[in-house]
């Protein structure tokens, strides 16, 4: 079955408002194009979840005013410090901000992939964010009561969006071992993926890409985009773009900073559907 | 050259690993990598060592969960972490000053410290900044709590906490800190001074860390800084001067 | 950090008697040649564990009298028939079959990986699998009172044991698309793996074969055995022996039959580590 | 040539699979496995077929646990189950005859069946043997219920039942099976004979169930065969006398 391929510009606007987007983090492989592209169409109400943390896409939605909450681990921006627009938000209080932690994000996402309704997590007792998650409970281990453990409901993000280093014209998309990001597929759903490029043939054909590819069955669409991930970069691939990431640390510390950056790099790009 | 401070941190870390199976370190963690790196140096194989958010060093292959499923399992004999905020009781804060809701200074986030202090056997609290800004007497937020009450699922949690200044070791019974060692150039009072929370002081006076040998010196600078550079090279090129590539 | 190598006999040898054992089924990578050797040196109490479905291994196991319990969503020869000493096994009661669904198994081992007490499932409900397992628990979905839902036990199996295309000295083993072997080896204590191959370099170095790979910090040890599936195929390898297959599930119909086929197939073999 | 009985099998379960977006197929299933194919045939491009025990056409990449999670997601529409002994409740045995601790026949076991008939929309029970040994009133063993209580979670379970000799429709709100269509050759006597469950008859008279029509055929035996060869060789050389490689 073939795979539905789009432009950039269109997968972003299959992405609604209001919608949950699950992410990948800054390490991982990560559609700036499309962010910039959802940025452009004015996407609002935007349920973040980051998978397990969101770095420059998730600074860059929130300070272009797209977001309403963000469930995440962490919000950072690695060595170029923590994410000046998420910071303003969430001390101006325009944002809601769900404190996670790492493993509890995955758990939550896995009992979505396996259509359970929850499931239980170690740690987290004792914690502020246990305290402030009233989505969660704390219950009694049915097999030996006095054992205190947390559930996780199950995690279904309307969206997944990420980018890949290749896919086939089936949809298959190669992720090597960011299985996160498989993960992330499985539980969502709809899956859109930017990739580097479409390649010829079926990468289920070969054992050893296999290993690394989900299937198209969970794809909803693809877009076409070479360096899809700048200024990110891709493990592997081609390198961050240091210096326009510093100057986007430098300039997202003021409103008007960011709104110049934003104006320059995301707003005045052509739309390539345009 | 004598030991640097760096190097003095590395190799008292590295004698909290000695003989663990395993040790992860996560992302942006220079000194704790280059104190596995050691350990693993003088573990003659057996010792095993898992540097995050590196592509090099990332050895999981079951994606971003793998590290926690792991040492669930019981894998990972020790972790480090850090806080925006430590305090008397080890409770790590990595959120928010203030309330959270509208606070007054907000951090990255808990990333995996709400999981990984319950779950490994020797967490390593690790500040180089020692202040009263940093280590308080109780956190504005808790990421993770330093010890849980009875009954609680908690194989894993505080070990050392070592900073700029000092080593401190962990009195599970008690639930507080127990100053080890001051580090070469700090004083016990300068100590009592910047940390916000109380603590115990051995009677009998308390030692000076332990200064790197010549043969570790040796080790450090050589074979572990040509390692950490490949994962760290702005922090080897800065501690020892190892040409960046 | 090197990996463990040892000949076959010596893997076997590691198994204790009573250990739970999780085995793959026919369709994956089974160590027979480690299971002939279990049987060599007459290992007993053994509890099998189908990850899902057991097959020939299995059988085996069960006609040599190695085995206590057996618990698995299915044993089968596939298309050569039932499973002859199984059922003999079963009729006569000398073995324990505790009878499963393979999402449940999964579902289990996923428990024990992620270290989590319990698992919960959907399905099961009104079946005699869930009416027969005492260790199951049927609750109210705490999330949704009204909504009964079936939890299951973490499952840790003491051992898992199975065969691969090649591994590295480091002990990293690929499987590829097999990645219900990746969860045995993460589930169980121990992992024994024989392979076709141990190759030159590391398997982690490669992004594409990396993704099909599990960890050496899973592998308590490995054994070089080339064709140490037969008479089982290995997927993308060799063929299954199919003459000798069906000739088992002949000779496997009568106690005689089995017996004489142990000691031409197994016993006769020269043990490589004496 | 006439449509044989296999091929009128084919055309009728293809003919509920019609507009299906994904149907899998299990191992050792080649009448279903062509009948998934024939519907991928008719759709366009917008029917995925995906046929389990099979390397080639394997398209999960997740262990042994995708196909189970990939239903529970909702992302299967039609699956096919059978059993040793089926009953007039749709309850499947795939276990054994008599007391499961000393029982009088063993099978395989139950494999997926206890999750599948739960979360699979439609659930297709396949038994060529028609006869009160498999068409039972009540199974020994119930490897999978083919109703459940209210409020027990189940988007899925029986869709139709087909046999050698038939197809049956199932009344969910009577929890029956109700006869549709009695294969060409077959009488509704010899069914009512050679079942072991009561099930409705509709009023005015049972239609014999239809034979695919030249074109139908056609497809069959051609890019069907073709396909089903690669997966079943045995099947497609004795059905089709399409050769094996």
């Amino acid at each position: 079955m073939l795979a539905t391929v789009v432009p950039v510009e269109d997968l972003a606007a299959r992405i609604p408002d209001g919608a949950t987007v699950a992410l990948p983090p800054d390490y991982g492989y990560c559609a700036l194009g499309a962010v910039h592209a959802l940025i452009r169409r004015g996407a609002c109400r935007l349920r973040l979840l980051g998978v397990p943390a969101i770095g420059f896409q998730g600074d860059m939605l929130i300070g272009a005013g797209c977001v309403e909450t963000v469930e995440t681990a962490a919000m950072t921006l690695s060595e170029y410090g923590l994410c000046p627009r998420f910071t303003a938000a969430v001390k101006a209080g325009t944002i809601t901000v769900v404190d996670s932690t790492c493993p509890a994000i995955h758990a939550a996402l896995q009992a979505a992939e396996k259509a359970i309704p929850f499931i239980p997590l170690r740690g987290l007792i004792g914690s502020d964010i246990l305290a402030r998650r009233d989505d969660w409970k704390l219950i009694d281990n049915p097999f030996a009561p006095g054992d205190p453990v947390v559930l996780l409901p199950a995690l279904h993000p309307d969206v997944a969006l990420f980018h890949a280093p290749m896919a086939d014209r089936f949809g298959n998309v190669w992720v090597g071992v960011r299985r996160e990001q498989m993960l992330m597929a499985h539980a969502a759903a709809s899956t859109f993926v930017t990739v580097e490029r479409i390649v010829d043939g079926n990468l289920m054909d070969d054992e050893r890409t296999k290993a690394g590819t989900i299937p198209g069955l969970y794809v909803t669409a693809l877009a076409e985009a070479e360096g899809g991930a700048w200024p990110m970069g891709i493990p592997g691939g081609y390198e961050p773009d240091r210096a326009h990431l510093a100057r986007y640390a430098e300039l997202a510390r003021t409103e008007e900073g960011f709104a110049a950056w934003l104006e320059a790099t995301v707003m005045s790009r052509p739309a390539a559907a345009e | 050259m004598g030991p640097r401070p760096e190097e003095v941190l590395i190799t008292a870390i590295a004698g909290m690993l000695e003989g663990l199976g395993h040790i992860a370190v996560g992302a942006s963690s220079p000194i704790p990598g280059a104190a596995a790196l050691l350990a693993r140096e003088r573990s003659a194989g057996t010792t095993r060592v898992s540097i995050l958010g590196s592509e090099r060093n990332n050895f999981f292959t079951d994606g971003g969960k793998e590290l926690f499923d792991c040492a669930g399992q019981g894998r990972i004999d020790a972790f480090f972490l850090s806080g925006a905020q430590i305090d008397g009781a080890a409770n790590v804060n990595l959120v928010s000053i203030g309330d959270p809701d509208r606070p007054k200074a907000r951090f990255p986030g808990s990333f995996g410290s709400g999981y990984l202090y319950f779950v490994v056997p020797r967490v390593i609290l690790f500040r180089l900044e020692h202040t009263p800004r940093t280590l308080v007497e109780r956190v504005d937020f808790i990421s993770a709590p330093g010890f849980s009450e009875d009954g609680v699922y908690r194989p894993g949690g505080p070990h050392k906490l070592i900073t700029d200044r000092c080593l401190f070791d962990v009195d599970r019974d008690r639930r507080r800190f127990r100053l080890e060692s001051v580090h070469p150039g700090h004083t016990l009072e300068e100590i009592v001074e910047q940390t916000g929370f109380a603590f115990d002081i051995p009677p009998g006076g308390v030692p000076e860390t332990p200064v790197p040998d010549d043969d570790t010196l040796e080790v450090i600078r050589t074979r572990v800084a040509g390692q950490i550079a490949e994962i760290y090279p702005d922090f080897a090129a800065r501690v020892f001067a190892t040409p960046t590539h």
